[in-house]
């Protein structure tokens, strides 16, 4: 049982307040993503957890105690830290044995458990090697092999793959959900890669400006974010927004369209995924600015009433910068958000 | 400035007044440095080495002028009209050699002294001015036995001038020899003897330099040592203390006086700054102001004043005694050792220490040193000195 | 269960609050070793000469300053105070200037005759100085720096380069090749990377080793004794002969040594103690 | 190519200094140790060897810094641990930590026989307790494990501040990440400190533990303040033969053994505490 | 002119060769982007072209000057380091001065330019900060805009964006896009995002253990890989491959469906882009395995005559595990590969 409560925990750093009063709670054996913008605070929240940082305010539950005085070590946790922290005088299997040992567990189960992680992350081939041997991505991934050959109970990973290759990625990430998923691990992990997030995460959280703005299924952030900043942070690229002025009950002018819309009254934000828009004699009049190919897709970015719109789409159309476009945005896609509260209305 | 290079009255005290006081009156100008024996040495030997430098004067102990006999100028022919030397002194002077290689600068000599508590536990019937050896060691029995810690001290430390102890006053005495009977039976003796005063000795001797220390904190009440380093006692207690000759034995009364003098290297910047400040320090009132500045005593026949200080009062007597006392026995410093007079010192060190220290057999420790001895005797050339009888060649060691 | 939650943390603290005060009292304890026998050797300093001689001793000072006043009034300590920090400044100066270097040196490269320059270095350390006092002061007078203060530094650099050159070695061995690199190439030559890059994260250490070559040449006697007469040092003029001295002396000049060389540390422990550095990377 | 060249030039001065002011005069006597009066033989070696001291200076010269040296490591290191856990008041406790860096060795000794003295602050301490009537002879040479004893604390108490400023100035240079990690990983404050700390400290107890030892073979003041020649101990055997008995050569030979002793502890810690390849921050 | 040449360089690290005789011609004012697995030698590449590493063999030419002996400050080049080395003693303002300092610019000259790249990379606000109070992305910034604010003739840029989050990463991209066209920069630009790699590269260069596997355009590199690993490095996911058998000339058998060919002989492999798959009657025979939704689209992995074929699917297709799929490759988009030199045929 490792359930992970944080009741109220805010964090200042002299006048600087980097978390605002943080509630959230990770369940047993959850795969919890944080994404958030840089800065906002991620690493922050990871170390309170870990017991790196004390909390200015607020409880951190682990597994039913309050762990708020515990040292890291007894938080039953492991951690794989943005910077990596690989200990230089140690050879990357002494790295990868590091809490092993400090567990005294055998040699034998050390030597079972590092060449397993070691396998797991690729980088059996380097364990004599030390860490000023190693390119910055192989070093990443030592760090990730120790935190999972402590087979802890809560682990908590900055990044943790942020500097390997994409195939790499791909592979790590589908080990690393398996292997957390079969040792029934609970996990907190830090990511900008939001493909990653997306098809890891049980939950995702977001975080802005040191709060937590959401914290749900990944298809949920994607499809219905609870805030404008999800919407324009989630997504790649992010939403577009536009702004709707009533027309009629539940009537709205987006730029040059009229569309249906919530029956709010005050003006609204229109908004739609790139991806949610396709060529279409009836849709929004858009000037191609810049045409991006991304291989099976081409991210076009226009100008929608004078403001940025972003469309991808397929890498077989034809377009050039000054073209003309037609772009309507699929109806069931389309989300309004409150431009006062920025909430999802 | 001249420059008075010695390794005598290093003490700061002392070295204030030889500045202040015994200095301040010569012309020139006299740069008085003290130091010890290490800087001393090197700085005079890199001079001579250097043929030049900045020494004007040395002043030392005749064994460590003894080393640079070659590098002294004659100093014959300095004008000493009006002072009289004692002429054994001006012998020693010449270092083995025809000419006057330094001239005396002031002597000294070793006493006994005790403080007035350890009066009452005097052997009945012994004279505190004609001891004997075993009356000492009654006397430090008593008073170890009485007091519950041996109250007899000795300058056993590094700094101190034990080896004068045994070469001048406990062989002599019991041998009527320094170095001839070294290892005979009466040698044995002494030592036996010296062993034996050695259990009611305070065993923290062999850390004291200065005996005055031990005397005025009370750890000690009876010691041995030379007077320049018994005087702060009196100076600073007068009533506390008294002073005595040095105890005998069956071959006499032996004493070892102790010489210092002055000497001009031939790499001197003035030659003849330098000639003067000697002439200058064998002056009558020169010689006074040296005794009360050094509590060593004028080598010349120099006028005492009265108003000494209580040290020079106490002292002077007990040595008076000691030199004239009938069965007085005068040992000399060594004479033509050269720079062997360290080792030859080390050798009754070394024997103290085996013997007493390191609780080692006498016979073979006393046959053992011997064998150094006497190669060090052949290696120097040097023929017996007083209390040994003469020898053609070099002094054997028996 | 809840109960045993909320239990957990306080029995912590206590715990932790029993390693603060283990904790506190280690450092008061080192303190007090440190300070006791200073405390002591100043009480003595401070003593007429009959109070250091008693027993049983008090432990309270005297405020006699007879003894130190002894040593305050000799005629020209102040010539040989400038002259001891004049010499302490060169050798500082000398020893980082030319041990620094070396140091730095040995950390970055790997370059053959690397242990040998190492051995040369020990060595220097290893040899007893008052055997080299005669062959040096010979060279010294017969090319004219003997009794400068030039002089005298370059035999104390001698004491102090090991000092310099191993510590700086461990000091440069610390900071991240990275940064040097990082300044490269953003336009510094190796010069200006070091100085912009690597001093600034080792001052403290090199402050340390200046400190040590400072006291190493502060405290330095047989070389001061041998190599100056017109420029003594303070060591040389006031205490090479304090083993013959009478106690209260002894101790009155030992303060008198050891109270410059505790303002001297005072003064520069800003420099010393700046553990800024890397720490906060 | 001038960055083969960089680290030779970086050497060239200190190279070139101790080769006029330590090689040269070194050299000159070094050759005393194995001539007699200007040509080649072993007999101030043999002398040296045979003389009846020679075992016994040998012996205590190497008891002690084997004493000594560990006993200033661990404690220059909890020291050093204190201060970077200090938050508080850390320049102060420093700056009173650092301050025997300013002592000279005969300072400390003149300090400690104010206290080992047999009227000194010892026994004043123990007879106002009541423990002794009659002051105790701790100094005695029956005693010769006692001033052992004191000359253990002398050194240390003189000291371990050198090895504790050297050490903190590289605990400075620690990233604190790495003791986050271990942290993490469970280690505990003294684990952290077996596994992270030391090792990372390597180069500078590399250095602190060289010049200590040197140091500590060297050993001659203070033991001759508090045991006079009761324990004999090499340095002080070099100045006997040096000065006392004036035998140069075999003064030389005896500087020879302080040297060898030296060169084998340097080769040793350089040995033991080596920073394997790469594995350098 | 700032021309880079690279000709035959080889490094070695003991006995491991990071780099086998490199060959490579970056033109002046190209944006080259360099992509590689974790430890192929991408950073030596760098770190010898700004002369941080002595090369083993081969030379470095920079604007037609061989630079191989140039100490790194006189190669006109600026460089962002994978690990940042932001140094620690001097504030976010002094750091990206640093370089500026150097060239002792006026201080007038030396604030107007940090303030403008701290602008560019959103760090205005933390310009007092030590490197100490940064979050990673933040110190990443910091390391980016110190190179950029020297304005070199080449600038090395070591995965850059590597811990920013997307949307910052997007801005950045075009941003940096932007000022290095403008300053007409010769770029060399090593990440692990390919849509970066795509998005931003004049070329693209693929390296795979330490030896470079095709330098092209960002399309070429999609679409027509030179060789296997090209293929399976590029895309995320990656290419399918599976084994062809002859039937004919120019006709191949793939799994179970036949497939015109190239008129090779012996046997081949048959590749396609999981993008480049739709669900048709007459397609492969495709079990579902798992199912990842990554938002618009879906990532369907399927075993295809027990081999592993993935396929990126519209998100409303409705598929569980176990469910058959009829999967048909786009005829122009497969591509060939010989087994045997794993080149393209
Ligand atoms: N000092 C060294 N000793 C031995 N091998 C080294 C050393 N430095 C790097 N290597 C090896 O050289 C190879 C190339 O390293 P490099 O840092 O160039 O990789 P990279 O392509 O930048 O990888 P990454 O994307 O992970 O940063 C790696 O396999 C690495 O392990
Ligand atoms: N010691 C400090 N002093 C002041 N501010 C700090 C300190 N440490 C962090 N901050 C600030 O707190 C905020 C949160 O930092 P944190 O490292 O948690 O960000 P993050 O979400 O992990 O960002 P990134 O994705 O860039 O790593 C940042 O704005 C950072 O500048
Ligand atoms: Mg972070
Ligand atoms: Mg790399």
């Amino acid at each position: 049982m490792a359930e992970i409560v944080i009741k109220n925990v805010a964090k200042r750093f002299g006048s600087f307040t980097a978390l605002h009063s943080i509630d959230l709670t990770i369940s047993d054996q959850e795969f919890m993503v944080l994404l958030g913008a840089s800065g906002c605070g991620k690493t922050t929240l990871l170390r309170i957890i870990a017991g790196l940082e004390t909390p200015s305010e607020g409880e951190v539950w682990i597994g039913g105690r309050r762990v708020d005085h515990l040292p890291p070590r007894d938080r039953g946790i492991a951690m794989v830290f943005q910077n990596y922290a690989v200990f230089p005088h140690l050879t990357v299997f002494e790295n990868i044995a590091f809490g092993l040992r400090m567990k005294k567990l055998p040699q034998a189960e050390v030597e079972r458990r590092v060449t397993r992680t070691a396998e797991l992350m690729h980088i059996e081939q380097l364990l004599k090697r030390y860490s000023g041997q190693l390119s910055g991505g192989q070093r990443q991934r030592v760090a990730v092999a120790r935190a999972l050959a402590m087979e802890p109970d809560v682990i908590l990973m900055d990044e943790p793959l942020s500097n390997l290759d994409a195939l790499l990625r791909l592979e790590m990430r589908a080990e690393l959900k398996g292997v957390l998923a079969n040792s029934k691990t609970t996990t907190i992990y830090v990511t900008h890669d939001q493909v990653e997030a997306m098809s890891l995460a049980d939950r995702i959280s977001v975080m802005n400006g040191g709060k937590i703005v959401q914290a749900a299924t990944p298809v949920e952030v994607y499809r219905n974010p609870a805030a404008r900043f999800v919407g324009s942070f989630i997504g790649n690229p992010p939403m577009n927004f536009l702004p709707a002025a009533r027309v009629a009950s539940g009537q709205w002018r987006v730029a040059d369209i009229d569309l249906p819309g919530p029956a709010a009254s005050g003006a609204l934000e229109f908004a739609i995924r790139p991806e949610d828009v396709e060529i279409a004699p009836e849709g929004f009049r858009a000037i191609a600015r810049v045409i991006e190919p991304l291989g099976a897709h081409t991210l076009v970015t226009t100008e929608v009433d004078g403001k940025l719109f972003r469309a991808v789409l397929d890498s077989d159309l034809k377009v050039a910068p000054g073209d003309e476009l037609r772009l309507r945005p699929k109806p069931d896609r389309i989300r309004w958000f409150d431009p006062e509260t920025t909430m999802a209305v | 400035q001249v420059l008075f290079w010695s390794t005598q009255a290093a003490p700061v005290e002392e070295t204030q007044k030889m500045r202040e006081q015994v200095l301040s009156g010569f012309e020139g100008g006299v740069d008085f440095q003290a130091s010890e024996t290490g800087p001393f040495l090197t700085r005079l030997s890199a001079e001579i080495q250097a043929g030049s430098g900045q020494i004007g004067v040395v002043g030392a102990l005749h064994g460590d002028l003894a080393t640079y006999a070659d590098s002294f100028v004659d100093l014959s022919d300095i004008d000493l009209s009006g002072v009289t030397v004692s002429d054994a002194f001006l012998e020693l002077g010449k270092l083995g050699t025809d000419e006057q290689k330094y001239l005396p600068w002031m002597q000294a000599n070793y006493v006994m002294a005790a403080n007035k508590q350890a009066l009452e536990y005097l052997p009945e019937g012994a004279d505190i001015n004609a001891l004997t050896y075993d009356d000492l060691i009654a006397w430090a029995k008593t008073m170890a036995e009485e007091t519950g810690s041996p109250k007899f001290g000795f300058p056993a430390g590094p700094q101190g001038l034990k080896h004068r102890f045994f070469q001048g006053f406990l062989l002599p005495s019991y041998a009527g020899s320094t170095v001839t009977r070294f290892r005979s039976a009466e040698a044995e003796t002494a030592w036996e003897k010296f062993k034996e005063l050695w259990q009611y000795t305070n065993p923290a001797s062999t850390n004291y330099a200065f005996m005055q220390e031990p005397l005025l904190s009370g750890d000690v009440w009876v010691a041995f040592d030379h007077i320049a380093r018994l005087a702060d006692a009196f100076n600073q207690r007068p009533d506390d203390f008294v002073a005595f000759p040095a105890p005998s034995g069956p071959a006499g009364r032996a004493f070892m006086p102790v010489l210092a003098g002055v000497a001009v290297p031939t790499s001197a910047p003035d030659m003849e700054a330098s000639k003067a400040l000697v002439k200058y320090m064998m002056q009558p009132e020169t010689q006074v102001a040296t005794l009360l500045a050094t509590n060593f005593y004028p080598v010349t026949d120099a006028p005492l004043p009265a108003d000494l200080p209580a040290s020079a009062r106490a002292l002077g007597p007990a040595i008076t005694a000691m030199t004239t006392a009938d069965d007085a026995l005068p040992a000399l410093l060594p004479v033509g050792l050269g720079d062997l007079g360290g080792q030859f010192n080390q050798v009754y060190t070394d024997t103290f220490e085996r013997i007493v220290l390191g609780n080692q057999p006498v016979r073979d420790v006393l046959d053992q040193q011997a064998d150094t001895l006497r190669s060090l005797m052949e290696q120097a050339k040097a023929p017996c000195w007083l209390p040994d009888v003469p020898s053609e060649g070099p002094c054997p060691v028996e | 269960m809840s109960v045993t939650a909320t239990d957990a943390p306080r029995k912590v603290q206590s715990a932790r609050s029993a390693g603060r005060v283990l904790f506190w009292a280690c450092v008061l304890l080192i303190c007090a070793w440190v300070l006791v026998p200073i405390y002591l050797l100043m009480v003595n300093a401070l003593s007429s000469p009959q109070q250091v001689s008693a027993f049983p001793k008090t432990g309270l000072p005297g405020f006699d300053f007879g003894s130190l006043q002894f040593f305050a009034t000799f005629a020209g300590v102040g010539r040989a105070l400038w002259n001891s920090i004049l010499v302490a400044v060169l050798t500082m100066v000398l020893s980082i200037g030319i041990g620094g270097p070396a140091g730095y040196a040995l950390s970055r490269f790997v370059f053959p005759g690397k242990e040998v320059f190492r051995m040369l270095v020990v060595m220097t350390r290893a040899f007893p100085l008052p055997l080299l006092a005669l062959p040096l002061a010979v060279m010294f007078i017969r090319t004219g720096l003997d009794d400068t203060a030039l002089g005298l530094a370059l035999v104390h650099t001698v004491l102090a380069i090991p000092f310099a050159v191993l510590i700086t070695f461990s000091l440069f061995s610390g900071i991240p090749i990275e940064l040097e690199e990082a300044a490269w190439t953003l336009g510094c030559n190796r010069w200006q990377a070091f100085r912009k890059v690597v001093l600034p994260l080792v001052l403290p250490g090199i402050a340390a080793s200046a400190v040590f070559a400072f006291t190493i040449s502060w405290n330095e006697v047989f070389a001061a004794a041998v190599l100056t007469i017109e420029n003594r040092t303070l060591p040389a003029f006031l205490i090479q002969n304090l083993n013959v001295s009478p106690l209260h002396l002894k101790f009155a000049g030992g303060a008198a040594l050891v109270v410059p060389a505790l303002i001297f540390i005072f003064a520069v422990r800003k420099y010393l103690f700046a553990m800024w550095g890397i720490a906060n990377r | 190519m001038r960055a083969r060249a960089l680290p030779y030039l970086l050497l060239l001065p200190a190279t070139l200094f101790l080769l006029v002011f330590f090689v040269y005069p070194f050299v000159e006597i070094a050759v005393l140790a194995i001539t007699r009066d200007g040509s080649l033989s072993l007999q101030p070696l043999t002398t040296m060897a045979t003389h009846w001291k020679f075992g016994a200076a040998l012996g205590w010269t190497l008891l002690l810094a084997a004493i000594v040296v560990p006993i200033q490591l661990a404690m220059a290191l909890s020291m050093a641990t204190i201060v970077t856990k200090l938050d508080r008041g850390r320049s102060a406790f420093l700056y009173i930590f650092s301050i025997p860096l300013g002592l000279s060795d005969l300072a400390a000794g003149i300090v400690w026989l104010a206290i080992f003295e047999q009227s000194g602050f010892l026994n004043s301490m123990l007879h106002g307790l009541g423990i002794v009537d009659q002051p105790v002879l701790f100094l005695s040479y029956q005693n010769i494990w006692v001033i052992f004893i004191a000359i253990v604390l002398a050194e240390v108490w003189r000291a371990t501040a050198i090895v504790m400023v050297i050490l903190v100035s590289g605990m400075g240079l620690i990233p604190k990440e790495y003791y986050e990690a271990g942290e993490v990983f469970g280690a505990s404050g003294w684990q952290r400190f077996w596994k992270i700390t030391l090792p990372l400290l390597r180069p500078s107890l590399q250095s602190a533990l060289i010049l200590r030892t040197l140091a500590a073979f060297e050993v001659f003041a203070v033991v001759t303040a508090l045991g006079g020649t009761t324990l004999p101990v090499l340095m002080g055997e070099t100045y006997n033969w040096q000065f006392a008995l004036q035998d140069r050569n075999v003064a030389a030979a005896y500087a020879l053994v302080i040297l060898g002793i030296s060169i084998a502890a340097t080769l040793f810690f350089l040995r033991v505490l080596r920073v394997p390849k790469g594995a350098t921050i």
